[in-house]
């Protein structure tokens, strides 16, 4: 009889002893940071208007639905019906989308008067120094339009004779 | 280059025409050619660190062989005898170990600093950066199939060091050992006494091992392509978002996440065996209906056999006779007792060697957890083994297929459970398990949820019908016979309808080309 | 020097239902699992004082309990 | 024994084949639906008799200038080769290939291709160069406009494409196995609903306005081409409102004209000479033409072709007569029946994807 209790004790220990083992590292998942390494892709940039956020690439229709009915919209057929590309036009700036999978997602943001300015500050007939001032030096400049890129969105600042007359926000397609 | 596209199969198609035309003594420098042409395919740069595997075991096991012969040669010499010979050879084989020792510390070095630098990072970043992320990271790109030809070219060294093998003089052929084409991208993990006379002999073209060739690759295409790949993006959507998909859906996504994960391996080491088989050498095979297993030890001697031969051979035996693990027992025996004494070395060697296969699998913490999870349940199984039997015995109703069919469902769940924890937080996994039994609620049925893992019926309809021709192939291998001899033994228009009707379900029905990428395998990130 | 007893009484602890002494076959027929070989080795180092160097430790010379024997006779000569 | 085992493997691979082509009819598109812009390139070898003009270019050639009206009013074969974002070194080759069924007087080229050097959307490419016939220039231009993940096979066999259509087959695909309807009029794609021109979104900046080295790479080799085969080009910008022309890129096609003597006919500088009313010559709101508009710009460009290049009027041919009578009777009839579904239903089913779900 002695031996069959020597094994079941043994086994006893043995399954605690593994259980104990298994979910310390698995508490310790929580800083597995094998997969960590990639979610480090920066945002888009952010345009703001009012109290709604448009990010670049974001889906359009709750975006649309926040800004309220927009002055004037226009849509443009691709060539053959592959998709249709429409422009909401609201006060100071014109929201552009394109269809992705099946969903309008946000393409551009065209800013129009300068009554409008960017969340970081920059406005249309703002000096060149502005441009730099609040968005730093990590700008391709040619043919005098500063373009700076985060994650997948692209901002271009136009520049005629030293100042600022038209600022776009793109979406980059990967 | 991957397995799966139309640069392979150009690349073998040439490789192949080329093969056969050349006379004999040409054909393996043109295997090996085309091995590094393959290799250099995938980015050139990672080839230095192949190149540095194959050189460095090739020298160093010429070195130990050259140690044994003089070795030899002294003892005769010296004509020493008895305890004068033993220290003798005991004094070489320290010396021997040594150059071991070196082998194994640079190759298994290299591939830990390539492949678990970020998780080492991630961790020091946890500890002084509090886990914000700013800590370092690295992103270097892990060269094709690292962990594949490391584990084999230190199995060479090894089996070298312990004189089962004679090592190789030429390093070319050594090199075309070590980096064989198809095998090089996942597997299978070959011995070096299995394969390497098969690469250098010099053989005719022969329509029938060209013809079984083609047929097993055809069927690796097809699981890869019309079942793994089509099934996969429900999968993704499923594992990814575990709160959302509760109840029945959880059982959908680890069937889903099963086939997938069975259909694209085995389909890839099809295409692998398949290649191979085209030149007429037979690698050794990966599987072995895993899914037939009535217990979880017998999943893993049926699953991912190269490796976990690898791993037996020159982690587990090793480790439990290692004089650390003989001093554990002898510890274990006087404190614990008999049973616990012949147990250590036992559950040490367990434990070594699920932590390394975690570890193998993904540079992080889940993965240990899913090692020693693996490595919990086989020995609390090993360990109830003789209540097990006992139990058996006593039920005659044990021995009936039903019993059987149990017994392979509950290895499937146990595996399947295991497997969470490779995505899942420990919390997560459990509250999985519970919806799983318990959180099966009418209302998941509805069609809007079903419609969102982004396949439509028909999607369903293929992946149910790819699932239920593997599983009756499973069922025909059953006894023994390939399944391919069986096709080619049918009279002539049924073996035509046969092969042309799956050939044209990959070209049909397969998830390639525009608008799917060519998607990468599973097992070939590593 | 025939080890057969110590052997069949070590086995016969490991597991006292399986039939060791008769099947010829014990790894392919899975009687002796890995886990079961390792608990042999272990006890054999301990009780006999012979111990099987890792490369010994093959399918081929666990067959079966003669051949375990005639192991253990060729290593214990070696000693 | 051996005659019967090759003449068994012989039969195999022809069912094998039969069985492959028999799918790639089903599977690839038919563009009979909304679509139809895929069967362009392949009606052109459906002509019976030569032309004296042939018309290259995109949307904006295609739908903007009607070959039966320079028919019916000044006597001109003509035909427009031209597909949806159809790239100048598409033209170019397209070109190649008609000059081996016959010798224009003169080529219009649409350039508002040359804005856009490289491809944007693979599905152009396919339904450009799908329809062409095998020969030196289509391989070429498939490799000349391939785009990332395109593959040369995949154009040889087009199953390997268009494979996944196996889940989306209707009706079309089953009735237009083997042949297609025709799609066009003489290439002109027609279009008789009208959606005045509203206001459109301001004028987008840009860094650089210098069409792309690749662009006049394509646009010399026509130009050359037609040099050597003694045809005269003309340059053509269609009256497009949106998207916008810029002045600079105006700039460097006249400079190209002036630098090559080559014509340079702006129908977006003429729109008040051509009597265009963006209220009733357009259907989707001032960027193309509709049947009205283009049969507006024809009646600009026949007195030009004629009197400035000697294109000569051949009503007087009888045989001639009776194959444009034929194409000018089509052209009317669905002229007719797209005006009368217009005028009840205010849109046109066919080409209305998602307002009345008549998918393509």
């Amino acid at each position: 009889m002695r031996g069959i209790r020597g094994k079941v004790v043994a086994a006893a220990l043995v399954a605690t002893a593994a259980l104990a083992a298994t979910p310390v590292p698995a508490y310790a998942w929580g800083f597995s940071f094998g997969a960590k390494a990639e979610e480090k892709a920066e945002e888009s940039y952010v345009f703001r208007s009012g109290e709604t956020d448009i990010v670049m690439g974001g889906d359009s229709a709750p975006v649309v639905r926040a800004l309220g009915t927009p002055l004037d919209t226009f849509e443009a057929d691709s060539c053959a019906y592959q998709g249709k590309d429409k422009i909401y036009s609201y006060s100071g700036f014109e929201l552009g989308t394109h269809p992705d999978g099946g969903v309008d997602v946000i393409s551009s943001v065209y800013v129009l008067d300068p009554a409008v300015s960017t969340p970081e500050g920059l406005q249309l007939g703002d000096p060149k120094s502005e441009i730099t001032k609040l968005y730093g030096k990590g700008y391709t400049l040619e043919n005098g339009v500063y373009r700076y890129v985060k994650g997948s969105s692209e901002l271009a600042i136009y520049t005629t004779g030293g100042i600022v007359d038209a600022i776009e926000y793109t979406a980059i397609a990967e | 280059m991957l397995l799966v596209s139309y640069e392979f199969l150009f690349f073998l198609a040439v490789l192949l025409a080329l093969y056969y035309l050349l006379p004999g003594r040409f054909q393996w420098p043109l295997l090996l050619a085309a091995s590094v042409l393959f290799y250099l395919s995938g980015g050139a740069f990672a080839i230095v660190f192949l190149i540095t595997t194959t050189v460095t075991t090739w020298f160093l096991a010429l070195r130990l062989e050259a140690m044994t012969e003089r070795a030899a040669a002294r003892v005769k010499e010296l004509g020493l005898s008895g305890g004068e010979k033993r220290a003798f050879q005991a004094a070489v084989k320290q010396k021997k170990k040594r150059v071991l020792i070196a082998g194994l510390i640079l190759n298994f070095g290299l591939l830990a600093v390539l492949k678990y630098t970020n998780f080492f990072l991630g961790n020091v970043d946890v500890l002084f950066f509090g886990g914000s992320g700013e800590g370092p990271y690295v992103d270097w790109l892990l060269p094709l199939g690292i962990s594949y030809y490391t584990f084999q070219a230190t199995g060479y060294l090894i089996d070298v060091y312990h004189k089962k093998i004679h090592a190789q003089k030429n390093l070319a052929r050594y090199a075309l050992f070590v980096s064989f084409f198809p095998q090089i991208v996942q597997g299978p993990i070959s011995r070096f006494d299995e394969l390497a006379a098969q690469l250098t002999e010099s053989r005719r073209f022969d329509w029938l091992t060209i013809r079984l060739g083609l047929m097993r690759m055809l069927w690796g295409f097809f699981k890869k392509l019309v079942a793994a790949d089509r099934i996969a993006p429900a999968v993704a959507v499923i594992v990814q978002n575990p709160d959302q998909y509760q109840g029945i859906y959880v059982w959908i996504g680890m069937f889903a996440y099963m086939l997938q994960m069975f259909a694209d391996f085995t389909g890839g080491i099809d295409i692998v065996i398949g290649a191979a088989q085209l030149f007429g050498i037979r690698l050794p095979e990966n599987f072995n209906r895993p899914f037939s297993s009535r217990s979880l030890a017998e999943f893993w001697r049926r699953w991912h056999m190269t490796l976990m031969r690898w791993l037996r051979e020159y982690i587990f035996f090793p480790v439990s006779t290692s004089r650390a693990s003989q001093k554990l027992s002898g510890a274990a025996r006087r404190f614990l007792g008999k049973g616990a004494g012949r147990r250590a070395p036992l559950y040490f060697a367990s434990v070594t060697v699920w932590l390394i296969t975690g570890i193998w699998h993904g540079a992080s913490w889940n993965f240990v957890a899913w090692g020693l999870a693996n490595c919990a349940v086989l020995l609390i199984s090993q360990e109830c083994s003789p209540l097990y039997r006992r139990f058996c015995s006593r039920f005659a109703w044990t021995a009936s297929r039903g019993y059987a069919a149990f017994e392979v469902a509950r290895t499937y769940l146990v595996f399947c459970m295991i497997e969470m924890f490779e995505y899942y937080s420990f919390d997560v996994v459990f509250s999985m398990f519970g919806s799983m039994f318990f959180g099966i609620r009418p209302w998941q049925f509805s069609g809007e949820l079903a419609a969102s893992l982004g396949l439509s019926a028909a999607d369903w309809i293929v992946v149910g019908l790819s699932a239920l021709l593997m599983f009756a192939v499973g069922l025909a291998q059953r006894d023994g016979r390939s399944v391919r001899e069986r096709i080619f033994a049918l009279p002539g228009w049924q073996r035509f309808f046969v092969i042309y009707g799956l050939f044209l379900a990959v070209l049909v029905l397969g998830v390639y080309g525009q608008g799917y990428d060519a998607s990468q395998f599973i097992y070939n990130q590593f | 020097m025939n080890y057969r007893e110590e052997l069949l009484e070590i086995l016969q602890d490991i597991n006292s239902e399986a039939d060791y002494e008769t099947c010829q076959d014990l790894i392919g027929e899975e009687v002796l699992t890995s886990f079961e070989m390792v608990m042999l080795v272990a006890e054999i180092s301990q009780q006999l004082g012979i111990s099987i160097p890792p490369d010994q430790i093959v399918p081929e010379n666990f067959r079966s309990v003669d051949v375990i024997c005639e192991l253990l006779e060729r290593l214990a000569e070696e000693e | 024994m051996r005659g019967k085992k090759l003449g068994g493997v012989l039969l195999a691979a022809a069912v094998a084949a039969a069985g492959l082509w028999g799918l790639t009819c089903l599977l690839v598109p038919k563009y009979t639906g909304r679509v139809v812009e895929g069967n362009f390139t392949a009606e052109y070898y459906r002509e019976e008799s030569p032309h004296d003009v042939l018309i290259l270019g995109d949307c904006e050639a295609y739908e903007n200038i009607s070959p039966v009206t320079l028919w019916r009013e000044y006597g001109i074969t003509s035909y427009i080769r031209g597909n949806a974002q159809q790239l100048m070194s598409q033209s170019y080759y397209l070109l190649k290939d008609a000059l081996r069924e016959e010798k224009p007087e003169t080529v219009i080229l649409s350039i508002s291709a040359m804005q856009q050097a490289e491809q944007s959307n693979e599905t152009y490419n396919r339904m450009t160069l799908d329809g062409m016939r095998w020969s030196r220039e289509k391989l070429e231009a498939i490799l000349a406009s391939r785009m990332e993940g395109e593959h040369l096979i995949e154009y040889v066999f087009p199953l390997l494409r268009f494979h996944s259509r196996w889940a989306e087959l209707g009706g079309e695909d089953l009735t237009w196995f083997a042949d297609r309807p025709l799609v066009t009029h003489s290439g002109y794609y027609m279009r008789a609903d009208v959606r005045p021109a509203g206001t459109f979104p301001a004028e987008r900046r840009r860094s650089n306005y210098e069409f792309e080295e690749k662009a006049y790479e394509y646009l010399d080799r026509i130009r050359e081409l037609c040099e050597e085969e003694g045809i005269a080009l003309i340059l053509f910008k269609a009256p497009s409102l949106y998207p916008v022309w810029y002045d600079q890129w105006d700039m460097q096609i006249e400079e190209y004209a002036k630098a090559y003597g080559l014509a340079y006919l702006n129908a977006l500088e003429e729109i008040d000479v051509i009597g265009i009313d963006f209220s009733e010559d357009t259907y989707d709101g001032g960027l193309h033409m509709n049947v009205y508009g283009a049969e507006k710009v024809s009646r600009w460009l026949g007195p030009v072709l004629q009197k400035q290049f000697g294109v000569p009027d051949r009503r007087g041919d009888a045989a001639l007569s009776a194959v444009w009578e034929a194409k000018a009777a089509r052209y009317d009839a669905e002229k007719q029946s797209q005006e009368e579904e217009f005028a009840r239903l205010g849109y046109l089913t066919r080409f209305s994807g998602d307002e009345t779900g008549a998918s393509d």
